[in-house]
């Protein structure tokens, strides 16, 4: 330690400050940033729970089971997490746990089979069952990795879907054992008892809380316990010897690691979270289907992980919200409507930086769509008689934007396609030349939007959420929480 | 007193290449065992001898590029499993055992090409390595148990003292830093301070000096010397900088093609005739 | 940079604040605003409590509109706009509507089940498709408002509509179809039949119930079954065996069947296709198949025929799924407008009332509906068609 | 024997289009390491391209052009819209995630795929098209084989496909920019240092894979029929892997894989049972990966120590 360094400690703290301007530690999210690192982990999670408790009294009963979706969303992309995030196994298998656990409680909680198993013997026996089936899944697995790991558990998801479909048509199960359903799937589970108090509509200690928001707060216990002992696991030698694993498995191996002991483990406690998810998922649907299970609620999860900042607990959790809450948001077409001109909003401000050129730009819309009308209703008198959505912007955009009357499906197509067009040009042109570019772009996509898109809003809802998830990731790869990482290929 | 490693006729090819030929190695204080074997020279068990008296030995490996050296640290540490000879440790065979087993008898390493857990901060890349002598479960750490937080307090106390090795350098604000925040020489640091937390009786270093300006180098190599002054690790290390190996080596061993082609001091082995040939007379063997 | 996106924070907040302001102002003027569920026309601002006599109501609608089976969703939904457009031109109403989209998902139907007993001005539902989602919405529905309607106009298994209080159904079920299936085969001399199922809920029951009636008159049934997202079965029809009397496809999907029919015929496999109610699409057009339809021919029955016109004048295309969700908002309607006629403000109970004594005497169906106790169709009969050389439906005799 | 043949036959036209779609998702894994995700949606916008230019030529009954042109102009429409939509793809969903972790771009490919999926509804809406080929090719027409008839379409389809492939495992080795692709997908940065332009070679692949299942679209519009929406997810599963199968990254490995997906499905389909035909494919990729876990002609990454 004689002779200082004057370069390695200037680079260090180089990289120091610029990780800093990178975390978003100034900008306008700054201060709720600094905020959030500020808190203790444990007042985070009060905090959280204390938010998420009081929800159900804001809201109604409808909004509740929406919550309930999230809270769901949240324990099982936390149990992705310690997969993915965590030990870095990328396991496309994963939704096969989930549905595992969903049914097992199916199957001991309905009319299915003659045993209803009290609810405090089934759960712990679920959970026990799914990590063993996860273990005993990543067995054959242990000697792939990445892509050949993925590709190789996804075919477990299409397995379990298919078992669960064709159950009662497997050459060795008796005819009269339909244990599954088949496509019908079980309906009618019943509600989790602990002790003779049930988590559905009945009176709870003189009280009238309604169904949904005892299902709320037992989905909430599970997850804040979840949140807890994921949170101690991480900051356990086993947390971190995952995290070592996903970072390099051979250094871990090195490093007194068992290294398929852990994976085993991950595997295990992953799908042990699962099946405790996915009981609860049965019991809150009063029933499994199939469908529950396909690759759709598989990219969900993954998505819930990713988005939120895969490896961070709170961003899960927030990713969960997200992912959940903004396809519900959008099926209120005003909603949608507002969202989707706040976003026009936000994009002229991103690309073009400028008051003069916004201005300009929004002025020249603004002539363009007069210009066009003008003579457009010359030429062509349906163009401007069509029928006007009936949310308020529509109609205050009604007299300045075509209304096409007949046509509108072609039209709407073809403008539809060129406005996709106009928005790659915008993005590749510099200058003057992209407000050029932006305007017929703006244009043609209000006129898509006041033609087709408030008209097919379930359509538009799939369209917006698909725009979203490439915008978020475009705009914070590491994902809403997550800390930037570095992967060296 | 026993060696703690012992390589016998060691071989290992590779798809017809031949990487490492009937290698024998003897590291560590004590006697070598092989007199069965007939390449090992009578030389070289007199210069081991001369060790035995100190607490823990430090052997260089040298040799061009290709000489299989690296190769030669992952047959020790269980990456490759050798065509024929055997490994000892503490004279029982690690042959076939996987790198974390070996890594549990006391073997640590470093790696060439530095792989440091980048995502992870520095103090718990630290604290990672422990893993293989701590003991609770992961229920116990789930429900943080008492036996949990006072074995956690330990791994925690353990990486700082590993980690306060290197003074200043990996100090302070650094332990919370991504460990990909750090600079290449001290990446090369946290490997070594994290390979200390496994507990090691032998400490491999591929290369500790690659990359490295002069007054780094100056540093590293007085490092090494403390790791086996004040710590009491045996020491095996791959270098290219002759300013380190002259400076740490106890013993030096010269591989060309896979084949021992010296043994000695250091000295002896930079004047051997083959070593300074394998070198191609360049003079990096030559001049010292 | 910086101020840059202080600026697009700002406007993220603005715009939040608006949309909780929109949402608040819209909860005070009318009572129950929806916000979870998507109203294609936005709810007037009258009350309905001051003038009773005005007629007022509004229709929810689930169905799978994206999502794997959204050629199913997106027809009912065409339907279903149709139907209640067709209503207040020729009544002279407003109904409303709320579309709710479950992409074919059990969760999702439950979810706007629950949307659906909060929006407080909705008195009946259309809605969902397939029984798994009947089942999932329909607990919901019964343990939250068990008044509140829904008619299903596409579930066939059967037993599914006794265990829901409200709710109703516009096609018949697999006990209906089955054996009418199975007889007409019986009668044509089968004694052997290859059966393809999809795997999916509805595919399956009716698969079950025509083996069961089959089997009981002694003919071979040599079961396959596939599932409904691939498009190549030629694999599939070179096992169907020569000797097979008739191909029974109890599909969602008609295209897929047109497909396989081709693919027979490119292997030279001459065997007559039977087909189930799902079959009944433009989608598939092989000249001698026999269709078991759920309805008369819509486009030869006068008073469809111009339903039928003016539907494709305004939307793009139809198939079997749509005319029952015709007949189902044309259900849910005159009960509303029944309820109106004696005096009352339409609520959900006493819609429900009203829907239980819906008597059609002619619907687009060309049968007459009306609903047993139970809230399946009273009379559920299904005819059977074959197809023409030139793709033409006619009646066949059985 | 006949029964043999023709399940072969049968096996051979699927595994040919799932090759088609592998080729490109092998490209682009090759290149970016990547999971487009999104590729069975560039593959069923080629499939309603080709459909639309034969709508446009008149449509299957009454044709305005030669049979033959009417097949070029479709498959030209195939490319143009699908290499578009791949292109763009690369510039706006994947490009800006380069630097990021392998798993990120994963959700960039499937919002772009929600994206294309509720276009295409938006569009073309949810009601499958079908492409009656037996009016434009007669379904009787056709070579024998053995003692069986092998429709032309099935012919077309195979051939083309192994044509393709051939010509783009010589482009991938013969060619300056096959060479720069190889190089780029070996090591990027030294490929960058060596001058190679990586942008453009990262999209002349999007290009080329891209074109390649716009082409596989259109196959499966002629010799299956239906094209529709959500065609693009289970193809692009299949294709997704066939690639993995045949080693992700090999071009021949994903011919290989497709093929071997292909018969695989058709034999199970054929000797043992259609219910189960998912299963036993399913069960036997698991033994082959556990045999090769690195498929099937796909090299160990070798990990410098």
């Amino acid at each position: 330690m004689t002779a200082p360094d004057e370069t390695g400690i200037g680079v260090d703290e180089w990289v120091e400050q610029s990780e800093g301007r990178r975390e978003g530690h100034t900008g306008f999210t700054a201060p709720a940033r600094r905020l959030f690192d500020k808190l203790t982990p444990g007042s985070r999670l009060t905090l959280f729970l204390l938010a998420a408790a009081t929800y159900p009294f804001l809201v109604r009963g409808s909004d509740v089971r929406i919550g309930i979706t999230i809270l769901l969303l949240a324990m099982v992309a936390l149990g992705l997490n310690v997969v993915v995030g965590w030990a870095g196994l990328l396991d496309l298998g994963y939704v096969a746990f989930y549905g595992f656990g969903a049914y097992f409680y199916a199957i001991v909680a309905s009319d299915q089979l003659p045993a209803h198993w009290p609810t405090w013997i089934a759960i712990p026996i679920i959970v026990a069952a799914s990590a063993l089936l996860g273990a005993l899944l990543s067995l054959p697995s242990r000697r792939l990795v990445g892509d050949y790991l993925a590709i190789m558990t996804l075919f477990f998801a299409q397995i379990f879907v298919e078992l669960v479909r064709n159950f009662e048509r497997l050459p060795f199960v008796p005819d009269d054992l339909n244990l599954t359903g088949g496509p019908n799937g079980i309906p009618g589970v019943k509600p989790f008892e602990f002790f003779g108090f049930e988590f559905n509509g009945q009176e709870l200690l003189g009280g009238t809380l309604p169904t949904f928001s005892r299902q709320y707060y037992l989905v909430l216990v599970f997850l804040g316990l979840l949140i807890v002992g994921l949170h101690n696991l991480n900051d356990s030698r086993t947390g971190r010897a995952w995290r070592a694993l996903r970072e390099d498995t051979l250094a871990a191996e090195h490093m007194t690691m068992p290294v398929n002991r852990l994976k085993l483990l991950a595997f295990a406690v992953g799908a042990g979270i699962a099946g405790l998810s996915g009981a609860l998922f049965a019991t809150v649907q009063n029933g499994v289907f199939p469908n529950n299970f396909n690759l759709f609620v598989l990219i969900i999860m993954y998505a819930a992980v990713i988005l939120g900042g895969s490896g961070s607990i709170p961003g899960v959790v927030l990713g969960a919200v997200a992912i959940a809450y903004v396809p519900e948001l959008l099926r209120d077409p005003t909603k949608a409507g507002l969202l989707f001109y706040v976003g026009i909003a936000v994009v002229l401000f991103v690309l073009v930086r400028r008051w003069d050129k916004i201005a300009a730009t929004v002025g020249g819309v603004f002539v363009l769509g007069l210009v066009v009308r003008f003579f457009s209703s010359r030429i062509w008198d349906e163009s401007i008689l069509g029928e006007v959505n009936d949310t308020s912007l529509s109609r205050l955009l009604d007299d300045w934007v075509l209304n096409f009357e007949s046509q509108r499906d072609v039209i709407t197509s073809y403008a539809f396609v060129l406005a996709i067009v106009g928005v790659l040009l915008v993005v590749l042109a510099t200058g003057w030349w992209k407000i050029a570019a932006l305007i017929p772009t703006l244009y043609l996509a209000i006129l898509v939007w006041e033609n087709k898109l408030v008209f097919q809003p379930s359509i538009t809802r799939q369209l917006l959420f698909g725009a979203v998830l490439v915008v978020m990731m475009a705009v914070r790869p590491q994902g809403l929480l997550g800390t930037r990482r570095v992967e060296i290929m | 007193m026993k060696p703690i490693l012992e390589l016998r006729s060691l071989s290992k090819a590779f798809g017809g290449l031949q990487v490492i030929q009937d290698l024998d190695l003897v590291v560590g204080a004590g006697q070598i065992v092989t007199d069965d074997d007939p390449v090992v020279g009578q030389g070289e068990a007199v210069a081991d001898l001369d060790f035995s008296l100190k607490p823990g030995e430090i052997v260089s490996v040298i040799g061009p590029n290709g000489a299989g050296k690296t190769t030669l640290f992952n047959l020790i540490t269980g990456i490759y499993e050798p065509d024929s000879g055997d490994i000892l440790m503490d004279g029982r065979s690690i042959i076939g055992l996987s790198p974390e087993q070996v890594s549990n008898l006391g073997v640590a390493r470093t790696f060439q090409t530095l792989r440091v857990f980048l995502n992870m901060t520095v103090k718990e890349n630290v604290m990672a390595a422990a893993y293989g002598n701590t003991k609770v479960g992961m229920w116990g750490s789930v429900f943080r148990t008492p036996s949990a937080r006072r074995e956690e307090k330990q791994i925690s106390d353990l990486a700082e003292s590993k980690l306060s090795f290197f003074g200043e350098r990996l100090m302070g604000y650094r332990w919370d830093q991504p460990a990909y925040s750090l600079s290449y020489a001290n990446r090369r640091r946290l490997e070594i301070a994290r390979a200390m937390a496994t507990n090691p009786r032998l400490l491999m270093l591929d290369e500790p000096a690659a990359g490295m300006n002069p007054a780094e180098t100056h540093e590293i190599t007085e490092l090494i010397g403390q790791l086996r002054d004040d710590v009491g690790y045996s020491i095996l290390v791959i270098e290219h900088d002759m300013h380190v190996v002259e400076g740490i080596s106890d013993r030096v061993i010269a591989l060309d093609h896979g084949v021992k082609i010296a043994e000695g001091s250091f000295e002896e082995v930079a004047t051997n005739p083959h070593v300074i040939e394998a070198y191609l007379g360049a003079g990096a063997a030559g001049t010292k | 940079m910086r101020t840059r996106f202080k600026i697009v924070g700002l406007l993220l907040a603005l715009a939040l604040v608006a949309a909780a302001c929109g949402d608040s102002s819209s909860d005070t003027t009318t009572t129950t605003a929806d916000s979870g569920a998507t109203t294609t026309t936005a709810a007037d601002t009258t009350t309905t409590t001051v003038e009773p006599m005005v007629c007022e109501a509004t229709l929810g609608f689930i169905g799978p509109i994206t999502g794997p089976v959204a050629f199913i969703g997106g027809v009912q939904l065409n339907w279903f706009k149709y139907a209640v457009d067709t209503f207040n031109s020729d009544m002279g109403y407003d109904f409303q509507i709320v579309e709710g989209d479950n992409q074919f998902d059990t969760a999702q139907s439950a979810t706007l089940a629950a949307q659906f007993i909060d929006n407080g001005d909705i008195v009946g539902v259309v809605g969902p498709a397939g029984s798994d989602n009947v089942d999932a919405a329909g607990a919901v529905f019964e343990a939250g408002d068990p008044d509140l309607t829904f008619i299903s106009p596409s579930s066939t298994r059967v037993g599914i509509a006794a265990k829901f209080t409200g709710m109703f159904r516009t096609v018949g079920t697999d006990d209906d179809q089955g054996p009418t299936t199975a007889q007409l085969m019986i009668d044509q001399g089968a004694s052997k039949v290859f059966l393809i199922d999809d795997q999916s809920s509805y595919s399956t029951g009716l698969a079950a119930s025509t083996t069961a009636a089959l089997e009981a008159a002694n003919v071979e049934v040599v079961s396959e079954s596939v599932t409904q997202d691939i498009t190549d079965f030629s694999a599939l029809v070179s096992t169907i065996p020569d000797d097979a009397d008739f191909v029974y496809l109890p599909w969602q999907v008609a295209a897929n069947a047109q497909i396989i029919a081709n693919q027979m015929q490119e292997q030279g496999k001459d065997i007559t296709i039977v087909g189930s109610d799902g079959l009944d699409s433009g989608d598939f057009v092989v000249p001698g198949a026999l269709i078991v339809k759920f309805a008369g021919d819509i486009s030869v029955i006068p008073e469809s025929a111009d339903l039928l016109a003016g539907f494709l004048a305004e939307y793009p295309e139809t198939n079997t799924f749509g005319p029952p969700v015709f007949v189902a908002t044309q259900a849910l309607l005159e009960a509303v407008d029944r309820v109106c006629a004696a005096g009352e403000v339409p609520n959900r109970a006493n819609v429900q009332a009203e829907v239980r004594n819906t008597n059609l005497a002619q619907t687009i169906l060309g049968t007459p509906v009306s609903f047993n106790s139970d809230g399946d169709l009273a009379d559920g009969r299904f005819y059977i068609f074959q197809t023409d050389a030139d793709g033409n439906d006619i009646g066949f005799a059985g | 024997m006949e029964f043999f043949l023709q399940q072969t036959v049968n096996g051979l036209t699927l595994g040919s289009v799932y090759a088609l779609l592998a080729l490109g998702y092998s490209m682009v894994y090759g290149i970016l390491k990547l999971l487009n995700f999104a590729h069975g949606e560039v593959y069923m916008f080629g499939a309603f391209a080709g459909y639309g230019m034969l709508t446009i030529l008149g449509g299957s009954s009454a044709l305005v052009v030669p049979v033959w042109l009417a097949l070029v102009l479709m498959f030209l429409a195939a490319i143009l819209a699908s290499s578009a939509i791949g292109v763009a793809l690369e510039r706006f969903a994947y490009r800006p995630l380069r630097q990021s972790t392998r798993i990120a771009p994963l959700i960039s490919a499937i919002g772009a795929s929600f994206f294309l999926q509720a276009a295409a509804l938006l569009m073309f809406t949810a009601n499958s098209r079908t492409f009656n080929t037996p009016q434009l090719i007669a379904i009787d027409s056709g070579i024998p084989f053995g003692p069986i008839r092998v429709w032309m379409v099935r012919v077309l389809v195979i051939v083309t496909s192994f044509v393709l492939m051939v010509l783009l495992y010589l482009w991938v080795n013969r060619t300056k920019t096959g060479k720069a692709v190889r190089a780029v997908s070996f090591d990027r940065e030294a490929a960058a240092m060596m001058g190679i332009d990586v942008d453009k070679v990262i999209v002349v692949v999007f290009l080329i894979g891209s074109a390649l299942a716009g082409i596989g679209g259109v196959m499966v519009g002629l010799v299956f029929g239906r094209i529709f929406h959500i065609m693009g997810f289970v193809a692009g599963l299949k294709a997704f892997t066939a690639a993995v199968l045949g080693g992700i990254g090999s071009i021949p490995g994903a011919m290989l894989g497709g093929l071997m997906i292909g018969l695989a499905e058709a034999f199970t389909t054929g000797y043992i049972s259609s219910t189960f035909q998912n299963l036993i494919v399913f069960g036997l990729l698991i033994v082959v990966l556990l045999i090769r876990p690195s498929g099937l002609l796909g090299r160990p990454e070798l990990v410098k120590v």
